[in-house]
């Protein structure tokens, strides 16, 4: 057992397309990393930004977005829209000090099982070269949750 | 001013002095900035690379370093010898492709002070750059002579358009690069098959009877097309081709007078220069009659030197000779034996 | 004594701007002091902490809380007053969603010490920084210690309502006094708890007077840089990111109708899961481009997409609240990629 | 959303033969399942060796039953295998099916990774996921909607000819559209057909009239489908019907214009080049429909403002030179694609000197020789129109399973080729030589042929040729074309000089095939051809209902395999028109009126305009009749007014939290 650094990744595939490509890929026995985990959704113009938020905030150490090739959609141009929300919630996540380079949009065909495996493969590898989502330590608690009789522990003291 | 690193390359300063020169002079009309890799060394040739990998593809990127080190305005890298620009492609290829490689031959290159990052150089043939940079245009409006009545056989060799890992070329098996610029020269360009044909390398020094039938093959179809002459984009296309002319003919009992001239000659002469410093003269089968078709008067051959005795140092006796004699050959004989 | 029940209002990590706003609901301030004896108000009247410490638990019928809680102080006065209070409304949007003070948690506290302190826009010839204790000759002073995140109110007690705004509107605060004065009169009832009060429960959209049509942009520009705004048409569909599309209602769309792009302080709309998405998606859906460089070169007009998206939800984000899930998952890194 | 009340869930993990448990620890996952997932409302996990077997099923069906199960999760393989078997086994017993969810832990776990601990923490992550997100599915009913039962078939070849007489023949009405002036497609410029050798015209052009006279064919040729909108059941297609100046209505077809037309042009379609036709034509004697087209930039009335001898001669004034291009707008049901294959442009083989040495021929150009209705009466020349060969070569899989070009083996050119070889011999008697890399003669009467061709006494040579050149090297050789081969089974290089070569050049997808597959919203593989619903159990249809492909928009086919499937798509259209509606899965948009404030995002999302603004209300809404659910409006609206049934917001939150549940 090595100690190298498995992130955790959750991918949101194109009923159509990419999810297809990764039956594809299993029908031909083609072996990947075993980080991402897929969600089905019917098109990547699904795709809310505020999934890869949740799954970011979740623990997810990268999200994969995949959909039908510019031209190729099952439903004609909704993947032109998934990939205008990608570009600004990439630019938006930046300012949150997350890098960009954790959410991914491959375009993969029913067809390419193969490709989509590479793909993940890298993403895999990209992902393991930024480590884990650490976000910066200011903070350990999480939101609404709190029980009202907890008082706020903070980390370090800073003079107010 | 179309900017480029040069790397020359051996053979320029020898064998290929004609293709040297004539390029400059065809540089200097179509207004091209030459800048010599500094301190340039062999580019390994034919030969190195199947015999050391790591050793040779160092000592190409050695030449890659230095000239990515004078990228000034531009990052090409021109090279006109066939084997020089595929070696200097297949290194800076081989480099990024195989990162492992590219590592070794960077610590070798390491040791020189020397780092060269793959990629960071665009590696072009001469003809690439003419007909792709510079432009058939320019080309045709620089020709004060136009080379009309002239036949023509384009010969491009083997190296210069396979691999091709850039795509640069029209085609690997057919390219009609070579075809187009000669054509613009005015010249009547026959449609030579064996273009891309092997003009015996370096067998003729390992296997001469190989050579001869392939040297044969190429000057005999050029002959049949009655062409008037083969041009060529290769220092050892030409070497073998023209050097070893004689020979072949003599092994087959044929007659042919095939000259064989560098590319950039008949630019040099169609640009109005004249056959002298258009590098003529120096062929050995003379390019006289050829030029006499386009009413240019071929300078006179230079003298032949003399034939001298092999060069350097008597050969040891053959060991199997030794072991046949079944005793120690002594210094003193080996020293008479020649 | 009278037995009118009892008021307070506290100030905590916020502008101030939320106490001018009930200030401003003019004559209807003297309603609230009619029905309500005013127990803690620093703002207003001369209050000490020991005097509300010293109140019997739940003594207090409304509290107004606004601000967020920045530092020590803030979290204890907000346990305190839960405490004592029946009901508390976070009120305006630095204890509903964090506003401005919250964008700070997009920096360590060194960094935001660092820039109020030291740098070329603060007076500091003696090069001044804060200490948490100072060993004075009458004894020790101490100052509050900040947190390393600013938080909502919500985030650190409970909160029995929220009232949106930066500041909420003063008609909407007259309303809400006048709904409380008719509950304690027994002439209404309360709204089921947690229930966000005195706004709309659409969006800002909604109460815009401006024409809409179907939205194709194929360029973000700053405002002042659409000259002249088409007074009739929707701010967005003229290029000016307006936060309306997702902020809620209430404010009767005052920034639109007044010739500026809404800049979203009424916070999310019911059933917006994060504000600053709904946002990102809704603008990017409408750029008119296909090609990734086309796409880029529109997006450059929106040159701080996390401060024109979560200016005033940041510390309420999906993204900052899930930040400490994300800490407390046992381990992602994991030995010989066993999960 | 389910206050205090979470659903009673059973899990069933399958194991697939070994399939899944030869990598994934079923027993493991059903275990924790039981225990980790009790809380998120599992009450049964269960195991099975087989769960999409009748007893799997019945296992699920009993459940239901005795434990009031409201949610199944089957861990098995891919929805797209056999969800629709374990939402009806769960409708059986009276679950709704879309409150039945299938997770991959085939597809995507054991048959893609190796590490069993791995692969069973993964199947853990996956099957919580969808166990956090069915507790907020809900019950959903399909909905129907009225097929339409006109059907457009694009492609006027075989296959298109075929799937347009068998829905015309089963009472049905049928657009046939061809771009070409004639249906008939690449059939009608063959020769012969292997490994029968009928005469391809002969079997074809009964075909060809009963298609242009059928009562239930509007025959559309010269016209070229420009847009589709709309979704099975009701496409609404927008056809461009091409200028023919010629009056369709009072032409006769009777040819005096053809004859009359002062003008030849090289034919490079019909003719493949070796041929002439005049500006005012028919591609061939037996074309339909008969009227001609008059090939305007060509035409000198067009040009230059004179001639109009056709005009003239016209014995019913058919000529109409004012003739514009129209669109025509048409609604219909189905669609069948037979948009069949180009030609492979052999030119590309450079080494094969095509279109340099003029004695090498492609296919096509053979085919057009040995035609007896060709440019030279069915004799077989040189290119000199006149030479008979005496020896001919023949190479197999130019721009086939060659890597520089198409990987794909193009299927039909081995038997052309042996057609071929049978033709050359029985016409010229010269000596043949076929280059081949393998012989593939699988279908019926193939092999037999291929024995009867090599009894015939043409030469086989196995090896892929290097290089077609005129540069002879010895005497022998002078004038011909030397095919320079290594021949593998010699293990020799050979020189075989020759007087002809024919190159048996692949097919390759229609250059305009991407551009057509958007025009119906089909993709296309890497290769460009028409990717089918599944390669091997549903060859004929697309991943878009109501859309069908046939023939050899989806590959390489030979003629038996596209007339099949023509009538196959046929099949599956009358399939859809007889059931008279059409089930759409119930995943929809809508818009909750109450928190739309009509901001007209969403307007724009919806490609297939089911979004609509109603001013007077100030709200948008969904027209569930349009709406295909792909859930981008869902995923634009603003104010989160916006719901999509089957991938609702919670559901797929829900999934992001158990997918991230520490395992």
């Amino acid at each position: 057992m090595t100690d190298t650094f498995e992130p955790v990744i959750v991918g949101f595939t194109c009923n159509w397309c990419s999810y297809r490509a990764a039956d594809a890929a299993g029908t031909a026995r083609v072996k990947y990393a075993p980080n991402v985990r897929l969600i089905r959704l019917m098109c990547s113009g699904r795709l809310d930004p505020a999934f890869v938020l949740k799954a970011l905030a979740g623990g997810a150490d990268g999200v994969l977005i995949s959909g039908c090739h510019p031209g190729d959609c099952h439903y004609i141009e909704q993947n032109y829209k998934a990939l205008r929300r990608f570009l600004l919630l990439r630019r938006t996540l930046k300012g949150f000090g997350v890098e960009p380079e954790r959410v991914k949009l491959v375009w993969a065909s029913a067809a390419e099982g193969v490709r989509l495996a590479h793909e993940i493969n890298a993403f895999v590898e990209e992902i393991r070269k930024l480590g884990p989502l650490n976000w910066p330590k200011w903070d350990n608690q999480s939101g609404r949750d709190l029980p009202a009789d907890i008082e706020p522990q903070p980390i370090e003291e800073v003079p107010a | 001013m179309n900017k480029y690193i040069y790397y020359p390359g051996c053979s320029m300063e020898g064998s290929a002095r004609a293709y040297a020169e004539s390029l400059s002079q065809v540089a200097k009309i179509l207004d091209m900035e030459l800048a010599t890799v500094r301190d340039w060394n062999c580019c390994g040739a034919t030969e190195y690379l199947s015999i050391n990998l790591i050793p040779a593809y160092s000592l190409i990127a050695r030449n890659l370093a230095i000239a990515a080190g004078q990228v000034n305005g531009t990052n090409e890298l021109m090279a006109p010898c066939s084997a020089c620009y595929l070696n200097l492609e297949k290194a800076d290829y081989y480099m990024a492709e195989r990162p492992a490689l590219g590592e070794k031959v960077n610590e070798a290159l390491a040791a020189g002070g020397l780092h060269y990052k793959p990629g960071s150089l665009q590696i072009r043939h001469l003809v690439d750059v003419l007909v792709n940079d510079i432009g058939l245009d320019v080309i045709k409006s620089k020709v004060v002579r136009p080379l009309t009545g002239l036949r023509i056989a384009p010969y491009l060799g083997c190296m210069v358009p396979r691999p091709d890992y850039q795509h640069r070329w029209s085609d690997h098996e057919y390219p009609l690069e070579l075809d187009d610029l000669m054509h613009v020269l005015g010249a009547e360009v026959i449609d030579f098959p064996l273009k891309t044909d092997c003009c015996g390398g370096h067998m003729s020094q390992i296997a001469p009877e190989t050579a001869y039938e392939l040297i044969r093959r190429l000057v005999s179809e050029a002959d049949e097309y009655q062409a008037d002459l083969m041009v060529t984009v290769c220092p050892m296309c030409q070497m073998n081709l023209d050097a070893y002319q004689g020979e072949a003919n003599r092994f087959f009992g044929t007659k042919y007078q095939m000259p064989i001239v560098f590319f950039t000659q008949l630019m040099a002469l169609a640009f109005g220069i004249d056959a002298k410093s258009a590098g003529f003269g120096l062929e050995l089968v003379s390019a006289k009659k050829a030029l006499a078709r386009i009413g240019v008067e071929a300078p006179a051959p230079e003298p032949a030197s003399p034939r001298r005795k092999p060069d350097g140092l008597p050969m040891p006796p053959h060991r199997r000779k030794k072991y046949a004699s079944g005793r120690e050959a002594s210094d003193e004989k080996i020293a008479v034996a020649e | 004594m009278t037995a009118k029940p009892k008021f307070a209002m506290y100030w905590a990590a916020s502008c101030g701007g939320c106490e001018i706003a009930v200030l401003n609901t003019h004559e209807k301030i003297l309603d609230v002091d009619a029905n309500f004896e005013v127990v803690f108000w620093p703002v207003a009247m001369d209050a000490k902490y020991k005097d509300v410490e010293a109140m019997e638990d739940g003594s207090i019928l409304l509290t107004l809380w606004n601000g967020g809680i920045r530092n020590n102080e803030n979290a204890e006065m907000a346990h305190l007053l839960r405490r004592k209070s029946q009901i508390l409304v976070a009120f305006g949007s630095c204890a509903c969603e964090g506003c401005i003070p919250g964008l700070a948690n997009l920096s360590p506290l060194n960094e935001i010490f660092e820039t109020a302190y030291h740098t070329v826009s603060t007076e500091n010839p003696q090069n001044i920084h804060p200490q948490v204790s100072y060993p004075a000759p009458e004894g020790t002073l101490t100052l509050p210690t900040m947190n390393p995140v600013l938080k909502t109110l919500a985030q650190v007690v409970d909160v029995d309502y929220f009232m949106p705004g930066c500041p909420p509107e003063s008609h909407q605060i007259a309303a809400v006094i006048d709904l409380v004065i008719q509950v304690v009169q027994g002439k209404a009832e309360l709204p089921p708890k947690g229930s966000v009060i005195g706004c709309g429960d659409s969006t800002v959209c909604d109460e815009c007077p401006r024409t809409r049509n179907v939205k194709a942009i194929t360029a973000f520009k700053r405002i002042q840089d659409v000259a002249p705004l088409d007074p009739e048409l929707c701010v967005l569909e003229q290029g000016v990111p307006c936060n309306g599309p997702a902020t809620r209602s209430g404010c009767n769309a005052r920034c639109p109708r007044a010739g500026a792009q809404c800049i979203g302080c009424y916070g999310p709309a019911d059933d917006v899961i994060d504000y600053g998405a709904r946002l990102i998606t809704a603008f990017a859906s409408v750029v008119d481009a296909r090609e990734p460089a086309e796409i880029e070169a529109i997006l450059d007009g929106i040159p701080d997409p996390t401060g024109q998206f979560y200016r005033f939800n940041l510390a309420d984000s999906l993204l900052r609240a899930g930040k400490g899930a994300a800490m407390s998952r046992p381990n992602a890194i994991t030995s010989g990629g066993k999960p | 959303m389910i206050e205090n009340h979470k659903p009673k869930i059973g899990v069933y993990v399958c194991h697939c033969g070994s399939n899944i448990a030869g990598t994934v620890n079923v027993d493991d996952v059903r275990k924790w399942a039981q225990e980790k997932l009790g809380p998120e409302g599992v009450v049964i996990a269960r195991d099975y060796k087989f769960m999409c077997s009748s007893l799997g099923q019945e296992l699920i069906e009993k459940d239901i039953k005795e434990l009031g199960l409201e949610r199944v999760v089957v861990a098995a393989c891919s929805p797209h295998l056999h969800e629709k078997t374990f939402r009806t086994a769960a409708e059986k017993a009276g679950l709704n099916p879309y409150l039945t969810e299938l997770v991959s832990i085939r597809e995507q776990v054991s048959w893609v990774h190796t590490d069993k601990a791995i692969a069973t923490e993964k199947a853990k992550s996956l099957v919580s996921g969808t166990v956090q997100r069915i507790a907020y599915n809900t019950p959903l009913e399909k909905q129907k909607v009225p097929i339409n039962a006109n059907t457009l078939v694009v492609g006027g070849g075989i296959a298109g000819i075929q799937a347009a007489l068998e829905i015309a023949n089963a009472g049905f009405h049928v657009y046939l559209v061809e771009r070409e002036p004639s249906i008939g497609g690449h059939m009608a410029q063959f020769d012969k057909t292997f490994p029968t050798l009928d005469c391809s015209a002969c079997i074809l052009t009964p075909r060809m009239v009963e298609a242009g006279t059928h009562p239930n064919i509007t025959l559309m040729t010269w016209s070229e489908v420009t847009n589709v909108s709309g979704f099975v059941g009701n496409f609404d297609v927008r056809i461009l019907k091409k200028a023919r100046y010629v009056n369709e209505d009072v032409c006769t077809g009777c040819g005096i214009c053809t004859e009359k037309c002062p003008k030849k042009v090289i034919d490079t379609h019909y003719e493949a080049g070796l041929g002439y036709r005049k500006v005012v034509y028919t591609p061939f004697a037996q074309a339909v429909p008969r009227f001609p087209v008059i090939d305007r930039p060509n035409c000198t009335f067009f040009q230059k403002g004179t001639c109009k001898a056709c005009e003239k001669f016209c014995p019913t004034n058919a000529i109409d030179f004012k003739q514009e291009d129209e669109f025509i707008n048409i609604t219909v049901g189905n669609i069948i694609l037979a948009t069949g294959y180009d030609l492979f442009d052999a030119g590309r083989v450079t080494n094969y000197g095509y279109g340099r040495l003029p004695n090498v021929f492609s296919s096509i150009e053979f085919e057009r020789l040995s035609n007896s209705a060709g440019p030279t009466g069915g004799e077989i020349t040189l290119r000199d129109g006149k030479t008979k060969p005496e020896t001919v070569g023949i190479i197999h899989c130019v721009g086939s399973r060659d890597k520089n070009f198409n990987n794909y083996c193009s299927s039909i050119c081995c038997m052309q080729s042996l057609k071929f070889a049978h033709i050359v011999r029985e016409r010229t008697g010269a000596d043949v030589y076929e280059f081949y890399i393998d012989m593939r003669t699988p279908m019926k009467a193939y092999d037999e042929f291929y024995q009867r061709v090599l009894d015939e006494g043409t030469l086989f040579v196995r090896g892929k040729v290097a290089e077609v050149t005129n540069a002879a090297r010895y005497p022998h050789e002078k004038g011909k074309l030397i095919i320079h081969v290594e021949d593998t089974l010699v293990g020799k290089q050979r020189r075989i000089p020759v007087d002809m070569v024919i190159l048996s050049n692949g097919m390759e997808p229609r250059h305009d095939a991407k551009q057509t597959g958007q025009t119906f919203g089909i993709s296309c593989s890497s290769d460009g051809w028409y990717i089918e619903r599944h390669p091997k159990l549903d060859p004929v249809s697309t991943m878009t209902e109501g859309i069908y492909i046939a023939g050899c928009a989806t590959g390489p086919k030979d003629i038996p395999a596209s007339v099949a499937q023509g009538a196959a798509a046929a099949a599956r259209v009358l399939d859809k028109i007889l059931q008279k509606e059409v089930e759409m899965e119930p995943i929809r948009a809508s818009v909750i009126e109450e928190n739309c404030s009509g901001c007209r995002i969403c307007n724009s999302m919806c490609p297939f305009n089911a979004i609509a603004f109603i001013g007077d209300l100030k709200v948008s809404r969904v027209n569930p009749a349009l709406c295909q659910g792909c859930g981008t409006c869902v995923a634009a609206c603003p104010a989160g007014a916006i719901t999509g049934t089957g991938f609702s917001n919670e559901q797929i939150f829900a999934q992001i939290d158990g997918l991230l549940m520490t395992v």
